[in-house]
């Protein structure tokens, strides 16, 4: 099989920053190729070179089906059949779902004019190809994510892609559409289309890949063939070091009730639900998307206000009004979206850190105590091992694994009794996650209360004390990890 | 002519207009640089670029600072520039002003109508053509135009006595600096007032846009057009009818009768030693008040000699 | 309510909430309100009349409104539109013997170019377009000021003088005088028609929303960022040359310092009309409709007799006030949106 | 030692990369202006001249406090663009009040404390105002754009039907202090704008409500689920930035000993050059004091140098608008091309 494309000496130094050097990378026809590597080693870079968003530095160059570019523009790379869905999700707002999934078509040479006919036409052809059913007229911003994503994909597919790149595709999504996603790649790869992949969940890499490979520090570390290698070969590879996951260590069965929920309801949301925190309990919640988890959590961090239905903490009833209120009750909430919710990007470290904790900062003349506010950030930085260039950086330096943990650090500062983190590893990689998995059960230990709201069964299976299976707004189940737990997740409830 | 050249002490003057960048103050600067030509008086204009008060009390500000011999301010509101002003004369420098009789720091204030006479004239003019019965309407450039404001409330203030018949039909109305607003607002006049016998403007693109108002709805002969237009403009519109007749003074003239009092008043001569002017003769002198009349009525014969 | 059936009960409320709707409704009650209290306020002639007189800012709304649907913005139009302007009086008053079709042609080239001018700085400072837009606005101005002295223009050739009573649809009133449907008026509607065409059945209107939407999508769909927004800055620049023509032909002057000073008269009709001003987002009906409302608004404050020193209080509540409902039904559409596909 | 102090300079313009050039520009510009007119006037005339050095003192603060006004808002990615007209409804309410109590304040030699209630009570007046702007921006969800381009023309209106177009003037003797007095030479209007602009540094960089604002400007979302009360911050900025109009107000009101509907209304444009001028950031989340007011100085040097050189104010706009191009274009190039780095370190 000969190279449907390659690039070779491919850098990129992004003002300073060296996010690729020298690479060297081949696609074969119809294959499926995973690239790994931590947060940072330059894969979204790579995929943005081969679609012609990013101009590779002098000297690299890009070969597709013996057509030799020094580099490609974005016009170029679709014409070769190039097909990307990027990680932060490239779509259009303002524009119903039909447009989204036809707007290639607009770039297309011929008639100036759009036939509306035809987008909607082509639209319907391409979602009955991955099965999806939608309201082609709904403006796409106002859809959960999760089927912004899968419009993304739908989007994909349209033309004749030749290429079909996925930089991390599954990270907001639950097994049952992640399966419909391998079906659809393994339906395009027998019609000659590659497919490269990335992601951070190593096990759907051993699911799908023909080869792998690596990328550290912006260098080609090599190519591997997965029957070849394992996990744990792999997560070496990726980070030069080896690492070991320790299971929670157990609560003590004595210890008292920390939140209790009874017959919590918000109509439209959730229904019915009452479960109970222990002091030091990690709790985990999964379930199918848009099963009302976040819901659930805004309402008991006080942003929503429920029904009916009602709250204890430490046996005292409690009614949030605002996150302000949660937040002197004791509780705090690290939010699904890291980019938009968690931290702010555009500002320092040390003002993302201390946000939550500005009131505890001043001196007696209601000034801030910028001395104390860089000790008490720099303490933080020690514990959670957060690695940055320096407390007034901004927070868009940082990967997202230490993004992660300056969210965390914010919340842990306020010294909260429960914690509610709403997929806390989503889009970081093996180590970082081990290293938030490492401080949760960390912080159990302390007394903290942790609700745990993940889409990933080995996630909450591996870190949680209790999990709560969550389906249109209700409990349906609820487990205690063990050697049966996942067998029983997937024959119960179709989750793996 | 033999004091050496270098004894000769040169005057300069600084000249704050409302505004720059308009015929009417363009014009009287040309006035005052044409009468001192030759002279040893040199003028520069400061004006803002626009007529906000506020911006033309800094610009005082920063002239007084260049230490000229003389200022003379057109304020756009004369209470604004009363600080200013007061610290000009502190800082020795011969303050006067324009269009402003109730100045206080000033050493004078020139005056090129008189504010009666120009109410009784304009008024006068205006029943001429638009009869002593029935309703009408007054518009000004800005409603918070102080000039306007005193020459309207004047001209109101003759045919409310004189002319018990005639009727104002609504408040003053703005948008007479500008052609269109001129035009839409006379036209909104003649529909909601039947009774409408005519619009006095105060403010030179007002009767411009009134003429092509009436024009436009064939009612040149009930609703008389009659304001303070710039007489070249003015002439096509007092030709056909549509305008009945513009009242002005001549800015270059006035220009050039300024700049002889601020000569007399900078060679030390008295206020009321200023004598007859060149172009206007007779003037009165009070308190610290000079005032002659310029304005005159502009008809289609005699536009071409305002020469603006 | 009934579930029978709620996709035809969305539509309905869908068309209800929509912005166009919500101020075509306002702008009807407002009729209502001011015929009742002058009932002149709604004989033809008086109508005809506030289109003629909308019709500049009608234009420089409509660009206005492809600029903000790209995600850009503009406040230097009006200097623009004056330069425009001035340009093709100046020449006018120098070759009275110019053909007409290239006299005319003068302010549309002159506002293009300016108009690009604006995009390439955008695009190549990768700088606010609200600053580069005030800054050139004191630029354009400035020195049109500055290099013209700021004299007025006017006694323009025969032809130029009969344009704005140039009928398409003539009557006459009682006293014999004709008034009707003015072809400014109708370039104006011309403009907006194919302004909307282009928004919604061409390829490059669709890209200018999708730019406005999402401005990295846009670039990685392969869309020519630059090439865009020279497109619509050039537009918006057309339309100011067009609007600065069609005000001196309504004047017959050119007065420089008319124009400059009146910009957020255009921004409160284009966001009025629903327009986001963070882009993406507006039509060309909902503009037409946010500039007839103020234009009614202006022209019925005189004719139902409102003392002129209440007009700006009217004015100010008046958009306060629609902004206010236009805001709040949209916030309630996108709720009903939500639940409805929740169910 | 001269090290040092380079190396300072250098890490201050590292810390504060949006007015690095600001100082340079600063220098530059009163440098040129200088010679400039001292060869035009054939040295009658100086810049650098007490009697200059007071013009622009006693502009400094009106336009300064506006600009202020105006910054805190473009800090929480919103505008504010009411100032103006605010703050004319404030000075006509305060002058009509002292024109209506003055007479009889007088003659029971009670004219010190109607000041000072006047004072107060415009100052309570336009928090109202901004209040007012706040509610419907924070609660209604009105862009701030739209909501102040409304109140903008209301409260013109307002003023209008208050004053019916006309100047309300002759302020009592003791109200004209507060813009004619000095300390030492130093007008009091300079020195309640330095201490505004002192006060406005330390709150919105060592008050927890002055962080709020930052990060509320860069990300309103992740802001409010920090647990910021995103409404209060809101309403807070607007009623601060109504303060700060209403100081604007009280100073041009003793100025000018009289008010109107519309003055300095061609200020408005102005207040957000000199904010963008020093750095401020139109989206919002960044943007510091010193650099407003350098931002502030420079301008009002090239306007009185400028005034002073005889050139036409249509050319002073001109400049203005390129100087600010100038700036945002060497901001771009700084941008893309950062630091004395070399190119590539590793390769
Ligand atoms: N626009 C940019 N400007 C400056 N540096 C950048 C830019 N984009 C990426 N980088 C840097 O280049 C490096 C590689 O980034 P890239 O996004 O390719 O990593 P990645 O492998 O996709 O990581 P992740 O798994 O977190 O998505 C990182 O150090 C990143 O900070
Ligand atoms: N497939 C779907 N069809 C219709 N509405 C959906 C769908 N998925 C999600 N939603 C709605 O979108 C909203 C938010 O979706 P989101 O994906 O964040 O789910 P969620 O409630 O947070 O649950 P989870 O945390 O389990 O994903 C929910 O209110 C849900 O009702
Ligand atoms: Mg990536
Ligand atoms: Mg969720």
């Amino acid at each position: 099989m000969s190279d449907f494309i390659a690039m070779r000496h491919v850098t990129k130094n992004y003002a300073g920053v060296q996010a690729l050097k020298d690479i060297d990378f081949q696609l074969k026809r119809g294959e499926i190729h995973c690239l790994c590597g931590e947060n940072g080693s330059g894969k979204s870079t790579l995929i943005k070179i081969l679609s012609g968003v990013v101009k590779p530095d002098e000297g690299s160059e890009i070969t597709i089906d013996g057509r030799v570019f020094p580099h490609l523009s974005a016009h170029e790379a679709l014409e070769q059949g190039v097909r990307v869905i990027y990680q932060d999700l490239a779509l259009f707002p303002n524009l119903t779902v039909k447009e989204n999934i036809a707007f290639q078509s607009f770039s297309e040479k011929g008639s100036p004019m759009v036939s509306w006919n035809q987008v909607e036409k082509t639209a319907r052809g391409a979602m009955s190809l991955i099965g999806l059913d939608l309201d082609l007229n709904r403006l796409t911003g106002t859809l959960p994510i999760a089927q912004q994503q899968l419009v993304e994909i739908t989007r994909a597919l349209i033309g004749e892609p030749k290429l079909l790149v996925l930089d991390e595709p599954t990270a907001s999504l639950t097994r049952k559409e992640v399966n419909a996603l391998f079906e659809v790649i393994f339906r395009l790869k027998s019609r000659g289309v590659t497919t490269m992949f990335v992601s951070h969940k190593l096990n759907e890499v051993f699911e799908i890949a023909e080869r792998v490979t690596v990328l550290r520090d912006g260098e080609r570390i090599g190519e591997y063939v997965p029957s070849e290698i394992d996990h744990k070969k792999l997560v070496f590879l990726m980070t030069g070091r080896k690492y070991e996951s320790a299971l929670p260590s157990p609560v003590d069965p004595l210890a008292p009730n920390l939140l209790e929920v009874k017959n919590l309801t918000r109509n439209g949301e959730f229904t019915d639900l009452s479960f109970t925190v222990k002091k030091g309990e990690i709790v985990g919640i999964t379930g199918l998307l848009g099963s009302g988890r976040t819901e659930l959590a805004l309402a008991i961090f006080g942003m929503t206000v429920p029904d009916s239905g009602s709250l204890l903490l430490e046996g005292k009833a409690i009614k949030p009004r605002s996150n302000s209120d949660a937040k002197k009750l004791g509780i705090g909430y690290v939010p699904e979206d890291r980019l938009r919710q968690g931290v702010i990007q555009a500002q320092s470290i040390l003002d993302n850190m201390s946000l939550t904790v500005l009131e505890k900062l001043k001196t007696t003349l209601g000034l801030l105590d910028k001395q104390k506010m860089k000790t008490d950030a720099q303490t933080w930085v020690k514990d959670l091992q957060i690695k940055i260039p320096s407390l007034d950086s901004s927070v868009k330096t940082l990967s997202g694994g230490n993004q992660q943990k300056v969210v965390l650090s914010k919340w842990l500062a306020t010294n909260p009794k429960l914690l509610i983190l709403d997929e806390p590893t989503i889009g970081i990689d093996v180590l970082a996650k081990n290293g938030v998995h490492d401080l949760v059960k960390k912080l159990a230990t302390k007394g903290i209360g942790i609700i745990l709201i993940s889409d990933e069964i080995p996630e909450v299976l591996s870190n949680c004390h209790r999990v709560l299976v969550m389906q249109k707004g209700r409990f349906v189940h609820e487990l205690v990890p063990g050697p049966d737990a996942e067998r029983d997740l997937l024959e119960n409830f179709n989750l793996s | 002519q033999s004091i050496p050249k270098a004894k000769i002490k040169q005057f300069s003057v600084i000249f704050v207009p409302k505004l720059v960048g308009v015929p009417w103050f363009n014009s009287m600067t040309k006035g005052f640089e044409d009468y001192s030509k030759g002279s040893n008086i040199k003028y520069t204009v400061s004006g803002a670029a626009n007529t906000d008060p506020a911006a033309q009390a800094r610009l005082i500000e920063d002239a007084i600072a260049k230490k000229p011999d003389c200022i003379l301010v057109v304020p756009n509101d004369t209470a604004v520039i009363e600080p200013a002003m007061k610290k000009g004369m502190a800082a020795g420098i011969l303050m006067l002003t324009s269009e402003a009789s109730t100045i206080v720091n000033a050493y004078a204030d020139i005056e090129f109508f008189i504010l009666a006479k120009e109410g009784k004239d304009m008024a006068d003019i205006f029943v001429k053509h638009a009869g002593t019965k029935g309703g009408y309407a007054v518009m000004v450039g800005g409603l918070t135009n102080q000039g306007h404001n005193a020459r309207a409330d004047a001209a109101v203030e003759y045919l409310a006595k004189n002319y018990p018949d005639l009727k104002q039909v609504t408040t003053r109305l703005e948008g007479s600096e500008n052609v269109q607003e001129a035009h839409d607002k006379t036209l909104q006049l003649i529909t909601a007032y039947p009774e409408l016998v005519g619009v006095l403007y105060v403010g030179s693109a007002g009767p411009i846009g009134g003429a092509q108002a009436v024009t436009e709805k064939g009612v040149q002969k009930r609703v008389a057009i009659v304001g303070s237009a710039v007489p070249s403009q003015a002439k096509k519109y007092l030709l056909d009818g549509s305008l009945k007749a513009s009242y002005i003074g001549n800015p270059y003239l006035i220009g050039k009768d300024s700049a002889y009092i601020i000569e007399r008043m900078l060679s030390g001569v008295k206020l009321e030693d200023v004598g007859n002017l060149p172009q206007f003769g007779a003037q009165t002198v009070s308190g610290r008040v000079i005032t002659f009349h310029a304005d005159a009525e502009v008809s289609a014969a005699n536009a071409d000699s305002f020469g603006f | 309510m009934t579930n029978k059936n709620p996709g035809a009960q969305l539509r309905l409320q869908r068309f209800f909430g929509q912005n166009e709707t919500i101020l075509l409704l306002v702008l009807l009650a407002m009729v209502t309100a001011i015929t009742a209290v002058s009932p002149r306020f709604l004989g033809p002639e008086n109508l005809f009349s506030i289109l003629l007189s909308a019709s500049y800012t009608g234009i420089f709304a409509i660009g206005f409104l492809l600029v903000l649907v790209s995600g850009g913005l503009d406040v230097s139009f009006t200097a623009v539109a004056t330069v425009a302007q001035y340009a093709m009086g100046t020449v006018l008053l120098a070759n009275p013997d110019i053909s007409p079709a290239l006299a005319l042609l003068i302010p549309l080239l002159v506002g293009m170019a300016l108009g690009s001018l604006n995009a390439l700085l955008i695009h190549y400072l990768s700088a606010p377009p609200i600053i580069i837009t005030i800054a050139n606005l004191n630029i354009f101005f400035g020195l049109l000021q500055f290099i013209t002295g700021g004299e007025w223009l006017n006694g323009f050739p025969e032809w130029f003088d009969h344009f704005p009573q140039t009928y398409v649809l003539s009557f006459e009133n009682a006293d014999g005088v004709k008034y009707g449907l003015s072809v400014i008026v109708m370039i104006w509607l011309a403009v907006a028609v194919v302004a909307g065409v282009l928004m919604h059945y061409f390829k490059a209107g669709r890209k200018l929303y999708a730019m406005g939407g999402n401005l990295e999508a846009a670039r990685r769909a392969g869309i020519d960022i630059l090439r865009y927004r020279i497109f619509a800055y050039g537009f918006l620049g057309f339309c100011a040359g067009l609007g600065g023509m069609v005000h001196t032909l309504i004047t017959q002057t050119v007065v420089p310092n008319t124009l400059v000073g009146h910009e957020f008269d255009v921004v409160a009709a284009v966001v009025l009309g629903g327009a986001s001003i963070f882009g993406g987002s507006g039509t060309v009906v909902g503009t037409v409709l946010g500039v007839g409302l103020l234009a009614v608004l202006s022209n019925a404050l005189t004719i139902m007799k409102v003392p002129t020193y209440w007009h700006e209080v009217f004015v100010g509540a008046i958009v306060i006030l629609s902004i206010t409902i236009t805001t709040l039904s949209a916030l309630a559409a996108r709720n009903r949106e939500k639940k409805y596909h929740a169910q | 030692m001269l090290n040092n102090l380079l190396a300072a300079s250098r890490a201050w313009g590292k810390r504060n990369a949006e007015m690095a050039a600001l100082p340079f520009l600063l220098v530059g510009v009163v440098l040129l202006l200088s010679v400039a007119i001292e060869i035009t006037s054939e040295g009658n005339v100086h810049f650098l001249s007490v009697e200059n050095f007071g013009a622009m003192a006693a502009q400094i603060p009106e336009l300064g406090l506006l600009s202020l006004a105006m910054m805190v808002t473009m800090l929480t990615a919103g505008i504010n663009l009411s100032i103006i007209s605010s703050a004319n409804l404030v000075g006509v309410t305060m002058a009509i009040t002292m024109l209506t109590f003055g007479p009889g304040a007088a003659s029971a030699g009670l004219t010190l404390p109607l000041i000072v209630l006047t004072i107060v009570g415009g100052l309570l007046f336009s928090v109202l105002l901004g209040l007012f702007n706040g509610l419907l921006i924070a609660k209604l969800k009105i862009t701030p754009v739209l909501a102040t381009l409304g109140t903008m023309i209301l409260y013109e209106g307002l003023t209008l039907a208050i004053t019916k177009g006309y100047v309300i003037s002759g302020m009592p003797e003791e109200f004209l202090v507060i813009a004619s007095g000095d300390v030492f030479g130093v007008p009091y209007a300079l020195i309640v704008f330095t201490v505004a602009a002192v006060v406005m540094a330390y709150v919105l960089q060592r008050r927890p409500f002055g962080r709020q604002l930052y990060m509320l400007g860069s990300n309103q979302t992740a802001a409010s689920f920090s647990a910021v009360n995103i409404d209060r911050v809101i309403l807070k900025t607007y009623m601060l930035s109504g303060l700060l109009v209403g100081l604007a107000a009280i100073i041009m009101l003793s100025r000018f000993s009289s008010a109107n509907a519309r003055q300095g209304t061609s200020l408005l444009l102005v207040t957000v050059l000199i904010a963008v001028l020093g750095g401020t950031d139109p989206d919002g989340g960044f943007g510091k004091v010193l650099g407003l007011v350098m931002a502030l100085v420079i301008m009002q040097c090239i306007t009185s140098g400028l005034n002073l050189l005889g050139i036409s104010s249509f050319l002073t706009l001109g400049l203005w608008g390129a100087l600010l191009i100038g700036v945002i274009a060497y901001r771009s190039y700084r941008a893309k091309n950062p630091g004395n780095r070399p190119k590539s370190v590793s390769a």
